[in-house]
């Protein structure tokens, strides 16, 4: 969680950030607003009961998601934990895809699948959307592994959270990153909190979470989560050190989650003062921070806000309407996405028996 | 004189009484304490029983399960949960080779009384990597015991016994379960303990055997309904409650009484306990079946997502109907 | 023509061929390029490689399983070696819930080629926690193939096939079975590859039936030949090689055949391939067994290290020899 | 691997080694002694095939265990790996029950069913003996967790490899430990290799291994273990911390071993230059090093020296004679020490089936 100070360096004027065009920032400022509208249609539906299993949202973390992702090229790879709904539109996928998959429904990114957790969009770059905490980072790191393998000048973003720092095959990722050269860019998304336990009752740090990189050798910064701009530049920085030179970077950036861990947790009050959530609302909230910045900047007005905003709204209640009327995944939907062989009915996958209802 | 209570509350007893009873006994894992456990099932023991002896662990669970280990083989006895048994994935190390192994590689100068527990299901909506059903692959490791109890009295009963038991027990309950109520035994009338490895005959009958265990139970038992009412079969259902030590005398006497039998395992099919009961049926009691004996498991793929199927991939009441009536 | 090779030299024929038939094929794993493999299994390769394609690893299971697994997404096809399969519990969660469910979670839209490959046996003197039987342990993950050639020829053939699947194979080896050497085809002939999911009848006989996998076939081949010579017992030997898929066919026309079936696995007895296979037969075969489906297994313990009476916990000629005589 | 400087301090004179009586020196100088013959004897017999599976041999490591062993008091415990003679020998285990253990017998320590990795002794606070890389740092971690838990004012001494930091469990255990105030103190044994892999292919590091600790604010130290009174002094310190302030150290000790990682690496003079291995043998083996020195403070004559080396040679030979006369455990022996219940027939152990064999 970030202090209440305000940020000593002006990131706006980074180079990286004064390449932005007005256009681009309002597409920026746009994402994080539909993050937001997309998770608060898809609270309201899961409260009456048309999505299942766990639903965490993403709301007031938007300017990590989008800050980073806005700095990906057509080599750079993607990959989170189950907080996933904030990486999924921000690497362009439809509200339509993701809100059909939180509805279990054969239209949604995976067909109804995966569920909430575990948005999927390849094609766009992004890998998951992963339950296990930190089982993710082996495979963010697998990503970079292969870029390089296979000769690409790309890197690969691996979101996780400040409660998976503790899990030992996170440690061994760093390992390996630093070891191999891998161009990977890990990047915890410290919200202060692994469900009800805060940061300093589940690690043991020195200065701050990052710093565990030194461990490695290995680059780390700490970046202020509620400012885009200031996510961009220090993110950009990581990137391009990973593109360029192969070398692996920490990143913790400070952010703050405004609903309890999931939905189901009830909990929330108890564990944060209601103080430090007002506190960051009013003071850091990154929509706001970034709307603020952009009115000062005479790009934005008010009234343009005010409209992205019931755009968004608008675009969220009509994926609603899509997700509930598309079709229902059949029994016969269990059995297949198993194994790619059976999938395209090749050859191999007609010889034995793969699959063993009796 | 018994009352009703929960599963939740059932377990969260038998948690307080052993607590009470042993000074040694200690609870760890994630949001156990303070939080009052992710699903409610130590609500109130960390402000009854204070910081020692409740503790909330970060997220690792190989290293505090080790740490449980080791501190068991020096007479303490740690209760963990996995806030899901899905998660024995990243501690499997530690569950497999140190729990259950040395005793064994120490010529039995080490012994290893832990519990672990959490609930071990599927059908809440969570996916894939958070609905594994993993009885069946503890119990092929010699050294553990699992168990797996269906109702909030043999929940009760079977953690008490679980937590006094001298080797590593793996004790799997049901986020399904964790809400229904049942009667429990007044402790005013004495300690309420159930031993490892008796089955017990949830229901009593003639013209065929339902085994089962954990949630599969209730669902046995409402097919047993509906196949009495409307088809004129008795069905007898056998819960297995412990999966190793395994009550094969129960078992035997079962199938010598119906001579057919019916499996029912939230497990995949390849494998798992309804495989090696089949197994078992088939060494001891062949001669007494008048049918082979058949499984109803879930169906053969990851778990699925959708809310709309799900109950669909699992075993159920129609797919156990379904099944007895095709046997018939 | 065929040629004479060990075990290990026809696996290493096949991964070589594989690493020259595409260049996204790459070795990984502790010892494998730069030491020629703790097993010599991968000696050469890294010399006629190079480091890009032969990938020495730190003690580091989880992290570089799962960084294969997440290369293998975007199209490399990585072959990892675990020096020993003992230690997929380091690394279980990266081998079951990313590998054998991240297709499934994503619809469809992942697939995970991989092959993770190495020795998974007792009867070494490595004790309790080097000799873990992981086969139906993995079998269970439908998502996943597992395969055990016996042979020399299987082994080259198999690990080719598994290279090229498009989906996780885990390829179980043998330290006790690399000095054996066997027939190869030569590969001046032709591209010489076995599908997975097809069993070989290593021995045709009518009167019993043994089916087993790995080295379990080098003994039921050695107490075929002692049954037929001192006991005039004429026994079949089906070798599964492949676990998933599994030729359920050939299962079930050798129990038409002889009607009576020992099933021969090294696993422990609880769980195992072997309770699956009875229980297809259970399942599948049932009219056509005049007697019980019997099993030897290893003894129910963790792996017993004494040099002095460790192939006695393992199924060996004796044991089954004694068990088909009683089942007689 | 230490360089061959000089210690530029004098550890003989630090109060712990002060403490020494001229007997308890010449004590620690046998341990160390009988250790190097007991496992040269178990080689030689290895060789003749007495022994199966593998040995991991500690030579030229031993003024680690005995240096670090001879700090420990009553409530003081032990864990390794599977390198595991010298700390056997160390803590008061005797080479008949060790060398039975390794010829499969009954007589041995672990009754034959553990081998050469698995010497346990927990009435000599020995807990193993354990062959899954870095697999019993979460159980040294939970003995300490143990001590404390039940009012013990002692410590746990956790040994592992270079090769073993890189394993996620140490990384679980080393975040614990310092978050719950755990009087564990872990020692890397550093002999520069993990079988043929050098530290440097296996470790990204800044300084050192031991720095990692400084990523959990965690004290840490190297030392060079060829100098058994500087293994006493810097563990010294270490154990002091975790017994009365209960935290938790990283403790980096440079070593070297004389053979291959096992005997079955036939490898060990690819990897490692002759002149590499020499060198060590010449300037920093911990036996002759500390005979030099106890020579030189009029403690020891090379007369004494060699009668103590015979001695141990005699001992060697006779537990080897112990051993091969001792019987082997039988069929039955397989199916016990695997329960508790059932080896104490409780009634618990009645109820049910506890093995399935056929
Ligand atoms: C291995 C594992 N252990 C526990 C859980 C349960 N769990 C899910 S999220 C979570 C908290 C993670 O917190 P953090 O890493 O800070 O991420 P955040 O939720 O704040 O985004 C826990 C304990 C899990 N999914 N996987
Ligand atoms: C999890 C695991 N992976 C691999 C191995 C095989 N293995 C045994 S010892 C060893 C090298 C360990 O080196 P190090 O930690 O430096 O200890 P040293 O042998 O030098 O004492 C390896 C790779 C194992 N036993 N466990
Ligand atoms: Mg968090
Ligand atoms: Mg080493």
């Amino acid at each position: 969680m970030t202090s209440a100070n305000p940020s000593p360096l002006d990131f706006a004027s980074s180079p990286i950030n004064q390449a932005l065009t007005p256009g681009r920032k309002i597409e920026l400022f746009t994402q994080m607003v539909r993050i937001r509208r997309f998770e608060q249609a898809g609270l309201k539906y899961y409260q009456a009961g048309k999505i299942g299993g766990f639903l965490h949202l993403y709301i007031g973390q938007e300017a990590v998601a989008v800050g980073t992702i806005s700095l990906g090229g057509p080599d750079d790879h993607f990959i989170t934990a189950y907080r996933d709904h904030g990486h999924a539109l921000a690497v362009g996928m439809s509200m339509n895809e993701c809100m059909a998959e939180m509805f279990g429904k054969q239209t949604g990114c995976s067909k109804g699948k995966g569920g909430s957790m575990h948005f999927f969009a390849p094609d766009k770059n992004f890998w998951g959307g992963h339950g296990i905490v930190a089982g993710q980072t082996p495979l963010g790191l697998g990503l970079a592994y292969g870029l390089k393998y296979l000769g690409k000048e790309g890197c690969c973003l691996c979101y996780l959270g400040d409660g998976a720092v503790n899990q030992g095959a996170f440690h061994e990722s760093l390992n390996l990153a630093a070891l191999f050269d891998i161009p990977v860019v890990f990047v915890i998304e410290n919200n202060g909190y692994s469900m009800g336990t805060s940061q300093e009752r589940s690690s043991a740090y020195g200065g701050c979470l990052a710093q565990r990189g030194e461990a490695y050798g290995m680059e780390w910064d700490v970046i202020d989560g509620s400012d885009i701009y200031e996510v961009r530049a220090k993110t950009h920085i990581a990137m391009e050190r990973a593109r360029r030179e192969f070398k692996p970077t920490l990143l913790e950036i400070d952010t703050y989650r405004y609903y309890g861990h999931s939905i189901a947790d009830a909990n929330h009050k108890k564990y944060r003062t209601p103080e430090e959530i007002e506190n960051y609302k009013q003071n850091h909230d990154p929509i706001n921070v970034f709307r603020r910045k952009l009115v000062g900047e005479g790009i934005l007005t008010e009234e343009e806000a005010a409209a992205i905003n019931k755009s968004a709204q608008e675009e969220a209640a009509a994926s609603v309407k899509f997700a509930d009327e598309s079709p229902a995944p059949t029994i016969a939907d269990i059995s297949t996405d198993v194994y790619w062989e059976s999938d395209n009915q090749t050859a191999a996958s007609k010889i034995g028996r793969h699959f063993f209802d009796s | 004189m018994s009352r009703t209570l929960t599963y939740r509350e059932a377990l969260r007893e038998g948690l307080d009484e052993e607590l009470a009873r042993d000074p040694n006994v200690v609870i760890m894992g994630e949001e156990v304490a303070q939080y009052n456990g992710a699903y409610k099932v130590t609500e109130g023991l960390w402000k009854k029983w204070g910081d020692k002896r409740i503790v909330d662990t970060p997220i690792s669970e190989a290293g505090f399960i080790g740490m449980g280990i080791g501190a068991s083989m020096l007479g303490v006895r740690p209760v963990m949960e996995l806030m899901f048994w899905s998660f024995h994935s990243v501690a499997f190390d530690q569950l497999v080779s140190n729990a259950a192994c040395v005793r064994y590689m120490s010529g039995g100068l080490c012994n290893c009384p832990i519990v672990v527990r959490g609930p071990a299901n599927g059908g809440t909506g969570v996916g894939a990597t958070h609905s594994h059903i993993p009885e069946g692959l503890f119990a092929a490791f010699p050294g553990l015991k699992v168990c797996a109890p269906a109702t909030p009295a043999d929940a009760k009963g079977l953690i008490k016994a679980a937590i006094r038991d001298n080797d590593p027990v793996y004790f799997m309950e049901n986020t399904l379960l964790y809400g229904n109520s049942g009667e429990v035994p007044d402790p005013a009338e004495g300690d309420f303990v159930i031993p490892l490895g008796v089955a017990d005959l949830k229901r009593e009958g003639t013209d065929i055997s339902l085994i089962a265990h954990g949630r599969s139970v209730i669902h046995a038992l409402a097919a047993a309904e509906t196949l009495q009412n409307e088809h004129g079969i008795n069905a007898e259902v056998l819960d297995l409650r412990s999966i190793r030590p395994l009550d094969v005398d129960a078992i035997i006497k079962t199938v010598r009484k119906t001579n057919r039998v019916l499996l029912i395992d939230e497990s995949k099919p390849f494998g798992g306990v309804a495989a090696m009961i089949s197994t078992i049926i088939m060494e001891n009691a062949f001669d007494y079946l008048d049918a082979p004996v058949q499984r109803v498991c879930s169906i053969d793929a990851p778990a699925i997502y959708s809310p709309h199927i799900e109950a669909e991939q699992l075993p159920n009441p129609r797919r156990i109907i379904e099944k007895v009536l095709a046997m018939a």
